[in-house]
């Protein structure tokens, strides 16, 4: 089981072997960089049929089902398309930004993975600030959408644009706070350790994760819905709202650096669900001991898919939101929830030394009743009073 | 409260997911061309000619009256008449096509053309798989005829009410000539 | 030796940044370049191990300060629209020259002074935690002070950049409805 | 760590000269926000180098300092830009020589 467990490391480890002393770290670096781009390609290649074919059967029809066995090679055929497509730049266009804006967007995102612990000893590059790096990196990614959005000289891509960044600067906040209890919990910025901080159970058979504190289960809800934003997912999704916008920001992109836009919104999508993962739910820890001979990696394969399969459900599921009601939501409920949050994490942390029986069960029902309450009295009032029916100028 | 809407729908779409492995009405999509749904009687696509008996252009019910080419809102039929007479189903001596095109390029499947026809000559077809590989949209008096079995075959309450009416007026015409055989001759 | 590259790689890219940015026409265009220089310091402090510092200024400047220009590039275009007259202040030789003396003012000590040419002392590097700890007990009262700082620019930014509703409104906006209205009725009769 | 501390604090003074020129040399309002912008990231660069080629490098001097610098230039862009808009609203110009209604 071990062997199977550290099989990625053992084999880089071998592979760099081969190669002459002083070039060891160099390949070893390579090995690593092929090994998640070419793991999280794949993933991007397998998650948009795969993605299409639930909402497919969520919405009473079939997915894509006509290139290959089950339609698997769907993707295959659009990568194809995506290609030999004339690449399209507009006359007026900034063509230097035009450009760089979806190599921008894409770059930061494949550095973003380099801090995920994916299994046991298995983090390209152990960071002792790793979340900060990680979201400092994904701040590039709004400069990315911005420079999209302004150079291709087309207003319905400025107002994308404009709206994607006010969304994702929105969003960032509740991201953020809402990881903060985690940082505070293990005591430190490095993932690795943030996993290590959640092994073991409490009370003998509840895993020690995050996700099954009160704060961390509401962190784990506020870091979903803001990942969501973050990416520009559904319901979020109105930066590119075709049914107003044509396409937002990706309005004049057109062949390979389209499919680079959507490889860099899906990678972003992997990205922030790869940190949900080590955050709440525990890494690659598996939930009980007796399960530990399923390979680490496997465990994080498991959550992983899971949470993106969440996401798909959703998408298939809410309509998109207007965009003051995407604001408010963020700014009226999302921050205030998340500072609430953040107490509530405090004061668990400093109760941790309660020591008089049923301790555990009286924190878990105190902090996730302070929740529930904060909970109904921010959903009662974010959105303001109800609307007044509608007064039409011109119409009638 | 905020939230149970949200879960509802989850629920909703949950169980269209699972339903739709094994419950074939959270399936509904027709996979169309190995699949077809059962045409419907009152389809209608393109309009057709109809003849009776064995040869097309010899049993053609058309009689080049112009009407249905007159009444097209999009203008698409041309007619031109044949200069001799033939008699019809009722021994009438009438004009025939010589030629008779219908540009599907630009009819619109509106039906006038099968509604105004006194003949009972031009009808409302049902295929719908029109494609082709060439330009061939003006169809001519050949490709549009097509035997009565094939419209008793694709509109049956329809066509047993033409055939019984034809029928009807074949009876009354030969009871007639029967009648007034001189009559009948001139 | 790597790392001697390294540095002047980076710093050519950043001063070059820093240049463009200061020099294009184009304002958006001058903010992505000081977004890139801004991005250029952060690759300098990692490069002297200030890991934090690096990330912080990465996620501070090119996350939220580099937007905020942009937006505010957004927000007053009118002036890039209207005028085409020259983008340069009519003092900007004299300007120019007071920076080139303060550089040579700065460089030339820096240049005779032998003392700022050793080697650097092997790293310690700035550990998170010692950060932390550092943070919550020398500089506890500098930290209470920026929070208040940051909570207070916060404000004072909304306030001074919301938009006030004029008492009365303009007339522009509410009599729109009211003239078509009164032109509908003129065209009725 | 072959680079002496020299090189950087020239790098630093050329960035700080670069800052100031174009402050003081511009019109727009917001190019003299990045113009100081770039100053305040020279002096941090400076503060980054003497801490890392100091004596001392355990003690975190130099590293707090710039962190809270950062946070403080954070909160001066905002106001900055929040006044920038603002003045743009009232006279519509960001330009420096267009906010002169106090002349004479």
């Amino acid at each position: 089981m071990k062997g199977l467990d550290q099989i990625f490391i053992s084999t880089q480890h071998a592979l760099a072997g081969l190669a002459p002393a002083p070039l060891q770290p160099l390949v070893s670096m390579v090995l690593i960089i092929a090994c998640l781009m070419s793991v999280f390609g794949a993933c991007f290649a397998l998650t948009t049929i795969l993605e299409r074919k639930t909402l497919g059967r969520m919405q009473n029809r079939f997915g894509p089902n006509r290139v290959g066995p089950f339609g698997l090679l769907q993707p295959m055929a659009d990568g194809i398309k995506m290609i030999i497509k004339e690449d399209i730049v507009p006359f007026s266009a900034d063509h230097a930004l035009h450009f760089l804006a979806p190599l921008v967007l894409t770059v930061p995102i494949w550095l973003a993975f380099s801090v995920l612990p994916f299994g046991r000893n298995m983090t390209a590059v152990e960071l002792d600030a790793g979340i900060l790096f990680f979201f400092a990196i994904g701040s590039a990614s709004e400069l990315a959408v911005f420079m999209a959005g302004w150079s291709s000289q087309n207003k319905y891509s400025l107002v994308g644009a404009m709206r994607a960044v006010a969304q994702m600067i929105s969003y960032e906040v509740p991201l953020v706070l809402s990881s903060v209890p985690v940082l505070m919990a293990a005591g430190s910025l490095s993932l690795s350790d943030i996993v290590q901080a959640q092994s073991g159970c409490a009370l003998g058979w509840l895993p020690h994760w995050n996700v099954f504190t009160p704060w961390g289960l509401a962190g784990f809800a506020l870091f979903l819905i803001a990942a969501a934003a973050e990416s520009n997912r559904c319901p979020f999704d109105l930066p590119e709202g075709e049914s107003e916008l044509i396409a937002g920001y990706l309005t004049e992109y057109s062949g390979f650096k389209y499919a680079l836009f959507f490889l860099g919104e899906y990678l972003g999508l992997f990205a922030v669900t790869g940190l949900a993962v080590t955050l709440f739910l525990g890494g690659w820890q598996a939930p009980a001991a007796w399960l530990e001979w399923v390979p680490s990696w496997g465990w994080f394969a498991v959550k992983f898919s899971a949470i993106i399969f969440l996401a798909i459900w959703i998408r298939a599921t809410l309509p998109r939101l207007r965009m003051d009601q995407l604001l408010n939501f963020a700014w009226k409920f999302l921050v205030p929830l998340a500072l609430i949050n953040l107490l509530v994490a405090v004061a668990w942390l400093k109760t941790g030394t309660w020591r008089f029986p049923a301790a555990a069960e009286v924190r878990w029902l105190l902090g996730a009743s302070v929740l529930a309450i904060a909970y109904v009295c921010l959903g009662r009032h974010w959105n303001g009073p109800a609307p007044r029916p509608r007064q039409y100028s011109y119409a009638e | 409260m905020l939230g149970f809407g949200i879960i509802k729908g989850l629920a909703e779409t949950w169980r269209n997911f699972i339903g739709s492995y094994y419950d074939p009405a959270r399936l509904t999509t027709v996979q169309y061309p190995e699949q077809k749904l059962p045409p419907n009687e009152n389809a209608r696509t393109i309009p057709f000619l109809v003849f009776d008996g064995e040869d097309p252009m010899a049993g053609l019910r058309c009689t080049a009256c112009s009407i249905c080419a007159q009444e097209c809102p999009a203008h698409c039929i041309e007619i031109v008449k044949d200069t001799t007479k033939k008699p019809d189903y009722l021994g009438k001596m009438q004009f025939y096509p010589k030629v008779f095109n219908i540009d599907m390029g630009v009819c619109m499947a509106c039906g006038i053309c099968a509604e105004v026809c006194p003949f009972d000559s031009i009808k409302m077809d049902r295929v719908f798989e029109l494609s082709s590989h060439d330009r061939g949209m003006v169809l001519q008096k050949s490709d549009l005829a097509k035997p009565n079995d094939y419209f008793r075959e694709i509109h049956p309450t329809e066509a047993a009410a033409v055939d019984a009416a034809r029928a009807e007026e074949q009876r009354k015409a030969e009871a007639k000539k029967a009648a007034n055989p001189v009559l009948a001759k001139s | 030796m790597p790392n001697e590259i390294a540095f002047i790689l980076i710093a050519v890219f950043t001063v070059a940044c820093a240049v463009a940015a200061m020099t294009r026409r184009q304002l958006v265009h001058c903010a992505l370049f000081a977004a890139a220089a801004f991005a250029g310091l952060a690759a300098l402090y990692l490069q002297l191990d200030a890991e934090f510092v690096g990330f912080a200024q990465l996620m501070v400047y090119v996350g939220a300060i580099a937007i905020l220009i942009v937006f505010t590039v957004l927000l007053t275009r009118g002036d890039e629209v209207r005028s085409n007259r020259s983008q340069s202040s009519p003092s900007w030789l004299a300007g120019v020259a007071v920076a080139v003396l303060v550089l040579a003012g700065i460089a030339l000590p820096i240049l005779l002074s032998p003392a700022l040419w050793h080697a650097a002392p092997v790293a310690t590097g700035a550990p998170v935690k010692r950060i932390g700890e550092e943070l919550m007990n020398r500089y506890v009262l500098p930290l209470e002070m920026v929070g208040v700082l940051l909570t207070g620019a916060l404000l004072g930014a909304v306030v001074i950049a919301m938009r006030e509703e004029p008492a009365v409104k303009p007339p522009s906006r509410s009599l729109v409805p009211a003239r078509a209205e009164s032109e509908e009725v003129v065209n009725l009769r | 760590m072959s680079t002496p501390l020299a090189h950087y604090l020239i790098l630093s003074a050329v960035l700080f000269s670069i800052g100031f020129a174009g402050a003081v040399a511009r019109r727009s309002a917001i190019l003299m926000l990045i113009g100081i912008e770039l100053m305040l990231n020279a002096a941090n660069l400076n503060f980054i180098a003497f801490w890392r080629f100091g004596p001392h490098p355990e003690a975190l001097g130099g590293v707090m300092f710039v962190l809270f610098s950062i946070a403080i230039a954070a909160a001066e862009a905002a106001v900055g830009l929040a006044l920038v808009i603002s003045i743009y609203r009232q006279r519509e110009t960001a330009q420096v020589d267009g906010m002169d209604t106090l002349k004479n």
